[in-house]
């Protein structure tokens, strides 16, 4: 198993959860963040003093699927999260252990 | 001689409209994407305050001064020279606030247009320009003696002036400042539609001030307006709740929307027809604003926030409502609908007018700071949104 | 004839009352879970708009037509017929939209007995049912010369009509649709409590409305039921605050549930008692609504924002409230502590005959509709919340 | 007699007033860290509810009751016995309330200087202790008859009497209280900019019922202030924001915290300049306090919310300003302008005393209190936040 | 050390928390989330176009353990967590290579 | 490649910010949380009801960098999120398998 993370544009995210969808993908969970990445620095000023608030809002999408999967889930995201201009994120893999329901007893390491 | 019960009616009537302008910023705020929340509030305020140093020193006067051809008020009151504090049942200074928070709305509800993508600085020019070359003429056409109230057109809160005139200019500009990157294929889903709710409740609370205020004074026919006001807005939500049901699931957004095309339509006519006119009135606006916001979608136009599909459409409708349900027992005016089908076709013919006057000249003027100055932000500043890009300000998430 | 300046206060007073509904829905979405925060809001505005047609239609006749043995009026008024724009010191059109905003308000509250699992199109049946069945009579009885005010009972803004029977319809309502999954063990809190504080605060003020506005005069009687309310209010956030701290922390939502409890109780009242007695019964009522609150926790009821507990049992305070501190010098009626007791034991009859309607009625309207219909959604649907269920919209993390 | 269109308008400035205090928690509130965010709302409701029980019961006699020495009133009115329904021009109850609403802002203002760490008890035993020996005898000097209306200052609406007292009082309070943990080094941004500009918006709205409401009638004078009032606001929104975009970017803040300093300038002026007079004293404002806050925050003071810099240096400029724009024709005084330079000075003697009394009084008063009691939360309440610490409450994320 | 992260109804929040708690896991980060799992997707529409919106609120608890605590902690969350429908969540187990404060110097894998 | 995930007070976050950048890790995704950690628990009451809310904002910073990077980031998350009283917050550092843009076709693994 692995966990997929992928950061994109919130402007993107449906279209990437539909085609997702339309991969048989579907367990997800989605937080909303804020990210800086290649974009440049924007120098902020407030009642006075500079802050530099250069965070973006992105959308994380954490999906822990079969390691057969990977390469799918990553060629989906890119397919349909990219704009070609820079912000469109990035995606990460991690490993995963183990994973089970909260529902149910069994450990099911087939059924993420 | 100034009445007390009208001067007071009238003053919290002013108040109550100005609140209407921060209504309009936290409606818009809350259909916008989250990085532009600030933003669209913000243009909210800055175009009040603009709108309200231009009214006081030349607005009042363009709009009220004595009539020159019809078409434009003279410089006779500007700096509100000789506007004072007596007057004719209210106050004349009075008189001067009350049309001001009129004109700062109208500016505020044209920024549908250009939500998420205008630079603020030349927002900034074109509001001077467009309070100037538009709303100042259209306010003289219709309530300062112009042409329009000489031809006997019907206008009794600002159908025309206000809501024609911000939903077309609305259309010019968006035509003008161009789609926002993705549009149609992003998503842009409304970043907080409590908020978007909020403000529609207090544009709902203002209109009583907007419409019932519009009689000038605290009798009868203000509480006509006011009740008739109440009516179409309820009539309106709950005709496009429905008709989004039929769709699909009947939204809150489409409910409130409803609302404000009820409102819209029955601006023009709130003193010349009674409750049971205001159901059809309130419930058909509800209606043709749903068809021309499906419409605007469907021919991928980005007139972003609306204004168009429900001050534009939804204005002429109520335009043409006046002129068919006026019955002079109530406003000393008949429509089509009691024999006088003449005031339909006077009503068509200023609708026409002012369509042709706002949508025309503010995409000329659009043009026109587009090439001095750029109505719009870089692609990287749209990208960031405009709360960081143009007020250095952010949302948290 | 019309007074300018009366009728300048019930115009405001009318626009005031309306921002309540909306400041209903804010509170509620407040107090919910996020997943059914639009839903609160969308179920406040769509009640305010059903009552506002059926108002119009037959409701304001229902109430203040013609007596029928003191049980209902006729329908003599319906669609406003005969309803114009003169009158005896406001027009008669402005009392018909002043009391509309009451009858709106009224179904808003009843809307906390069913939050999170009501089903829109059973509520727009029920709310329908309820405001012709359980509302109008009841206005009827109170103010349309109905046996209560025959009998003399004090109901100056609503107590009885609107605050006992909302809260009392919202405990049978809540019996008949069952709780909410999960209740008593799952954890249900509030989702964003500065958006419930904002509606309290419009309700805060929307009450001067409410209160002072049923003077039907801007005149002395008006500016008593002001402060009345005013202090009142600050009683009952005081004293709830102060309760809750002996158990605990002084939470915000306690002290704006105190305020509220206040401005029930003093609602009877505001007509008939001194600043002075405003102080206890406004005090008492934020301690009896409090131990209600913790009556019905503790029995598991699922009445699930309180109207019960704050409207039902503040209601009930209130107007035997009425009968004991009622003085002759401001409303021209003695109470108890002015040595008339025949005064409490009619406040008595009358809360005890409408709280008996009105749980009795509602109730019945209810398993009607739920056997028609059903009243509740799915377990699906009550799962993902109704904002996405019922209005296919959802609130941003 | 009481004139029921005076009434009227005064009984809905009252309201207007009153909501203004929830609008600066919501303010404040939006400008403070998340984990305070209630505590902020609470502090103003509770400011509000407290001088609302001690207003009737002896702050309003204090301030209005029959003079003593210029120094304070009697007790006279104590309980509000004697104050009727009767009145002239307005019922006495009324000028009463609406008197009570300008004390309850007063001391909300207030909790500017000790946002984010101060103990709820404290600020209950503060609060009286405040409203009672600070705000009563100002009101009584400039309204009640004292001392600074024996010399002819000239304070129309409360510039002095709420505004330079609530700012100079919060500064007191801030340096008894001392920083907030982590002051200068931590980063302390704003957690909810829509919610402040939203309490802005409702401040700006109450402010028409604060200014225009202190003519005590609807009059062209109410008219005059309306409007100035206005123009002031937006000239300060102006002002502060091209100020803030010569050093940065215009944020939406600055340009309400400009409106603000724009109105508490007028507040004084209000009834005695015109509408041309108000752009230079809210555009002026404006730049005063952006300046004042720019000096607070180079000084490392922590008066957290900047009442001192916009209430207090604003409230001493509107001072000033209408000693110096005063003009007879309006409210029958001459300033330095129109060739009287002594009223300038005697608004120099006014502000200079109540800056004095006010500061001095006021840290006297917190040293009392944070010596029996403590003023301010524990290290970790102050980590955990006052929402949690205080109200057991607490914003989700 | 594993991240032991779980997605779970924010209604059960409290109980697993308090659960937690009693069983002497204290240290966690939680997240609000949306997420979608085995529920059926609900097709929305706002002004006129359909928005496939199927994300339900959800809470994620992160808690970095010691190994010997994972399958305690698993337990305690399906024990706390459960409403034996779908929607109940899952559990992730991620491997940890290291971890320490922010407040002291010391790298303390022992003391999460 | 290594994500570091940091949980920081929310007032030393500019800093942390800021002192990132300057020593050229710039990429990063970040997220509001709330987090107990050693701070003791309190006990809250609303409408009658004990709610034990012990639960504080934190912020959540999330950086995937080289391996070679990793000590760097912890110092200067530590020297610049640190005020030496509870709360300070946790580093963990987590395996990362694999890590591509959005943007770009190329698997990048030298440049997150
Ligand atoms: N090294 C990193 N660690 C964690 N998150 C990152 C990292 N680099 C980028 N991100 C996330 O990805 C988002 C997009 O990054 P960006 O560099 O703008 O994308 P692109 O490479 O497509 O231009 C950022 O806003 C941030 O949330
Ligand atoms: N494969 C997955 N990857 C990431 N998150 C998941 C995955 N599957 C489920 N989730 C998360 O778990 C939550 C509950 O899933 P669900 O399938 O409804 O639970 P259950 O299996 O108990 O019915 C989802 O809303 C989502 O946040
Ligand atoms: N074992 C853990 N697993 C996940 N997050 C943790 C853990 N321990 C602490 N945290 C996070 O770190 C934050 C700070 O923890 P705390 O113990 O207060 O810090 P410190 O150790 O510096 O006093 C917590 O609020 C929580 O978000």
């Amino acid at each position: 198993m692995k966990m997929v993370a992928a950061i994109v544009r919130p402007e993107m995210f449906n279209s990437v959860r539909a085609a997702l969808e339309a991969d048989g993908i579907y367990g997800m969970t989605v937080t909303e963040v804020m990210g800086r990445g290649a974009q440049k620095g924007i120098a902020l000023r407030f009642r006075g003093k500079v802050m530099p608030v250069e965070l973006i809002p992105k959308v994380k999408i954490e999906m822990v699927v079969p390691d057969a999967d990977v390469d799918k889930v990553i060629r989906v995201i890119r397919e349909n999260g990219r704009t070609g201009k820079p912000g469109d994120g990035r995606i990460f893999v991690l490993p995963v252990e183990s994973i089970c329901r909260v529902r149910t007893d069994q450990i099911d390491p087939a059924d993420p | 001689m100034v009445d007390s019960g009208d001067t007071a009616f009238i003053l919290i009537c002013t108040a109550m409209v100005m609140l209407m302008t921060p209504g309009v910023g936290l409606f818009y705020g809350g259909l916008v994407r989250r990085k532009n929340l600030i933003s669209m509030i913000a243009l909210a305020f800055i175009a009040f305050a603009l709108v309200s140093i231009q009214w006081v020193l030349c607005g009042y006067s363009l709009a009220f001064g004595t009539d020159i051809h019809g078409l434009i008020g003279s410089l006779e009151y500007a700096f509100l020279q000789g506007v004072g504090m007596g007057g004719d049942g209210i106050p004349d200074l009075l008189f001067a606030a009350f049309q001001m928070v009129f004109a700062g709305l109208a500016l505020a509800i044209v920024t549908s247009g250009v939500a998420e993508r205008i630079k603020i600085s030349s927002f900034v020019v074109f509001g001077l320009l467009w309070t100037t070359l538009v709303y100042d003429p259209l306010a003289h056409w219709a309530w300062g003696g112009g042409w329009a109230a000489q031809l006997g057109a019907l206008d009794f809160a600002g159908g025309t002036v206000v809501h024609i005139s911000s939903g077309f200019s609305a259309l010019a500009l968006a035509l003008v400042i161009g789609k926002r990157l993705g549009f149609g294929g992003h998503g842009m889903e409304p970043n907080n539609i409590p908020l978007a709710l909020l403000g529609g409740a207090l544009l709902w609370f203002g209109w009583f001030g907007f419409n019932a205020g519009s009689a000038l004074a605290a009798d009868g026919l203000a509480a006509n307006a006011f009740i008739v006001t109440n009516v179409a807005a309820a009539a309106g939500a709950l005709a496009w709740l429905c008709a989004a049901w039929v769709r699909g699931r009947p939204g809150s957004l489409g409910m409130i929307s409803g609302a404000i095309a009820g409102l819209v339509a029955i601006t023009p006519a709130a003193g010349f027809v009674g409750p049971m006119a205001a159901i059809p009135i309130g419930a058909v606006a509800g209606l043709v604003c749903y068809g021309a916001l499906l419409f605007r979608v469907r021919r991928g136009l980005d007139e972003s926030l609306d204004a168009w599909a429900i001050h534009g459409m939804g204005g002429i409708f109520g335009a043409l409502a006046t002129g068919m349900f006026a019955v002079a027992a109530i406003g000393g005016v008949n429509g089509l609908f009691y024999g006088n089908p003449e005031q339909l076709l006077i009503q068509v013919v200023d609708a026409v007018v002012v369509v042709a006057y706002s949508f025309g000249v503010t995409f000329a003027i659009a043009k026109a700071v587009d090439a001095v100055m750029g109505l719009r932000v870089t692609e990287e500043e749209e990208y960031v949104g405009l709360d960081i890009a143009q007020h250095g300000e952010s949302v948290r998430v």
